[in-house]
């Protein structure tokens, strides 16, 4: 089978692998611009999403910029 | 020498601003909204906060209603209750925002919203020393001050009144210690309720005003952010332009001699 | 329905005007400041004195200082302590001005320039019956305000503080009560120091404000002027824009959910 | 020369009092409560009204609450809404309580319960002209209090705020110039909500503190009567003290020479 | 249920006073004169600095004038800007006065006096550790009062205004919230400089009220002493009585049934 | 008959005849001490009581002090 | 001789003898825009200047908009 | 000769011999109550007076309570 667990925003998701960051936010239909990816605590510059590979139980974050004070 | 507003520009972390009004961006019921009262506001720096993407549903993204060719964008840390979490949103927003700005807010207690200065001025440093431009949300302690400008935070920030309660300015003598007690811009953040509140900041001597609930929640945000707008530069010019001293006793502004019998 | 600047007019002795600051012209160094300073506030209602022509040096005449077409030129009868001494200056200022406006003070006190109500009451009457359109400068006193629009006032304009004092307004709650008792036009008149005295005024519901000092002994007065101008604005638009109610605790501004951890 | 309550006597309509609160006996839920709280208070002048006897049924009198022989009674008008309503009240005061003094109230407006000062100017050169030691009620008008003194009045009663209202003093710079302004006693009546109220009114130099919902409507009367007459005395000495100045920065207190090292 | 002075105590490390003032041994012209204020205060506590022996000119110890007996003795480390020396004379100070009490000041800055209230949490937590009976001069800051009650501190000492300025409290708000942010005693330290400044700060709710220059520096100290005893009972008693809310309008205290007419 | 209507304090009221303020007064019940009685709007001091009459339709005003601020 | 003497704002000042309000108005050399007169307590309209006689004595008041608040 | 030089409250004396703090206290004629010593920063607490030495060139610090806030 080639689906991975992945513990996205908190929450636990079943999806088809990808192998690397920038897969996973493309699988995931997300806009690129104006986002950060934190994979396992550790941030990923947006130029290292491609070469950065993701396995079955990471944990990943996905923030954006939302209207606050 | 008369004073001239095209020669009395805020200077912040390096760069230039006419306006001396910063505008939060949360709480608007609609993009729309909040896009034409950041218009009216005529804020040239606006507030945002770092939260997760929601992914079950795709939702508009803030930022096709904040252009930032005409604002700076000026991520909070809020929601952050240590130094740590503190940290780690400055540096999530810096990667999304591509930009080293950060309002640092570490928060103390949730009722209150005050913030934890000890844990603010650990994180300050930190930031500093990896290159942010900091504004921290603090008290309005002139030791603090003092020792956020000495960690080399590019403003301080000292709060009117407690977030979001419309209080206005509740300690205006420690604001105007602050003043003398530091040589970066003192920034009133949070508090103002309506728009005295924000001219008797700048009356003091404030080099800007930071809202967000003050326009946001009122019942015409557009119109408020307009009158924010006008009230900061009234403050500002009353402030350069020099106030009447206070008496007890009436002057006539009549003359006196010549009255007709 | 949002507020609009356009459809919003001060509505006074029958006539519509844009601008809620009257500004007086006493006490300018001189008249090109004057001048500057009252096209700065972009009133369109200055008050004047009347006084004895000085026969011995001719000197230059206010007038040509303020365009009749720009300005309504309101006379006062400032140094008038008695009733009748009121009633013949506002005689004196319709012939001399060809219009029936009068800012009518009768003083009961030369260190306060409080007014004499009595005095002030009964020559509202006399002035009323004759035609004049009658604003005077009163106390803070509900009572004495509706009495007089009932005696035929076209406004009714309390002392904020004493004249040329700066103190800013000493009784806000006497103003709303005043607002609620009278249906004329309240304009706050005299004890304005600064921008925010003025935002102060207007957000309770004020109508307009009067000041001469304010500006006139500022140590810029056309800055202050312009501020003065921005600070009515702005407590007006404050003031129709609905303010958020004030709070001890705090709210936050920036959204609770959707914290990253 | 040291201070001394002995030698600071109120002075009152020729007679001399120790106390200077005088205490209000409407609104008390029994009469035993109000005579203990009027016990507690120490104060040796009391307000009663006048009002129809029930015939419906026999009523306990106040006066078998209110010792006169430990009290001075002092009738007042309220509820009279006109100059020949309050004279008449004064006149059956008089006749009933066999005594001249009267608190002179004319109401304006029932919302606000403001004196009609024409009314009541016209009322008190009547009574005084007939022998009344008249203590009227007023504004916080200077040249009205000079007015009433002119006319006779034993004292001037400017209200501190709205009857009942609680607010405490709402203009202290008016009440400070009326105590210039006039030579009788100066008496703020109505608007003390709590002990400050009260202390703050004699710190500003008067004479005495009227009140009675202050007390009457307090959770517990018995503790704020005591707390009102803690807190008169308390101001007054104060104000005999001569209280430091204020200034914006600090001044150790502990000696700055000596210190170990 | 009536309130009782009896019962109302205040408890402050383990010790129980009837007393709720502190007062400051600062200042006075002679010991004498001090001596005599105490006594008039009906303080129980009373503050002391700890400095160098003169060993030139042997001069009049200040214990000859203050009892122990009478009063608990409570030494401050006012002079003291760094955590070090701030410890090392709270030891210095128990090794002299033979009690585990101090008066924990960390001055941040020698023209505010404002505490390094970091400083202060780091001293105040050692003292603790070491068996001290902490009381931290603080600023009126709410997280950090909240920090000193988790070290430890046996109160909140929040500063009104700064030391000395007798500019009365200067933040209520804050004071509130610190009183619902904190368990143990509040007591407001610096600032007050007449009677009604103690008293608001009593009716705040605050379990104390600390003060030396308001008395020291007044013109008759004993007098003034006096009317500080007295206003911090006024004000404590009218927060327990439960004060009448405030409101804009008014209310009538007597009947409006029953005018004959 | 022997009654006579007069206005007291607003209401109208049938009472015995009497024939002077002193004896209304008493008739009424009320205790004399610390009250004023106008008499169709003139005041009838204490020691006028007994030698002032009352007649039909009269109206009394008897008040006495209450609570008041 | 042809001089008058008139009370004008309060001081005495003795002139060539004038007919009339507006030739006074004209030998003081004052702007006649704007200005008010007043010859013995009564305020004398522009219309009626020139009917309206001024003799040896008279008061009177001449006066003009000035700077006030 | 006998003499010693201290250094007391951060000024430098030179006084006879003595052989310990409490000598100390008694030669400087100090009321001894109320009043705390520091020797080399270090606190001696009254009952170790007799036992602590001072010698030449001590930084002796004396204390005591004076009116404060």
């Amino acid at each position: 089978m080639n689906n991975i667990t992945l513990i996205i925003n908190g929450k636990s998701r079943s999806i088809t692998a990808v192998s690397n960051v920038l897969e996973l936010i493309q699988h995931l239909g997300i806009v690129e611009s104006q986002i950060a990816v934190e994979l396992n605590t550790n941030i990923i510059p947006r130029g290292d999403w491609e070469k950065t590979k993701v396995s079955n139980l990471d944990r990943v974050e996905i923030v954006q910029f939302v209207g606050g004070g | 020498m008369a004073y001239s507003t095209e020669d009395d520009k805020l200077v912040l972390g390096g760069r230039t601003f006419k306006s001396r009004l910063l505008v939060g961006t949360g709480k608007y019921s609609t993009f729309p909204l909040m896009k034409e009262a950041l218009s009216k506001s005529e804020t040239e720096i606006v507030t945002v906060a770092v939260r997760r993407v929601n992914l079950d549903r795709s939702s508009e993204s803030l930022l096709d209603y904040v252009d930032p060719e005409r604002f700076a964008i000026l991520p909070n840390t809020a929601g952050c209750y240590t130094e740590e979490d503190a940290v780690r949103t400055a540096y999530l927003a810096r990667e999304a925002g591509l930009s080293d700005w950060v309002k640092l807010e570490v928060i103390g207690d949730e009722k209150t919203l005050f913030p934890d200065t000890e844990a603010l001025l650990a994180a300050t440093k930190r930031l500093v020393k990896d290159g942010f431009v900091v504004l921290p949300y603090t008290n309005d302690d002139p030791i603090m001050a003092r020792k956020l400008e000495d960690a080399g935070a590019a403003a301080v920030m000292p709060l009117g009144a407690p977030i979001g309660s419309g209080m206005g300015l509740q300690n205006p003598a420690n604001i105007r210690i602050i003043m003398e007690s530091v040589s970066v811009p003192v920034i009133v953040d949070a508090g103002v309720g309506t728009a005295s509140d924000a001219s008797i900041a700048m009356e003091l001597g404030c080099d800007a005003v930071l809202m967000n609930t003050g326009i946001a929640g009122a019942q015409d945000p557009v119109a408020m952010a307009e009158a924010m707008n006008l009230a900061v530069r009234a403050g500002r010019m009353a402030y350069m332009a020099g106030r009447i001293p206070r008496k007890l006793y009436a002057t006539a502004s009549s003359p006196v001699e010549g009255i007709s019998r």
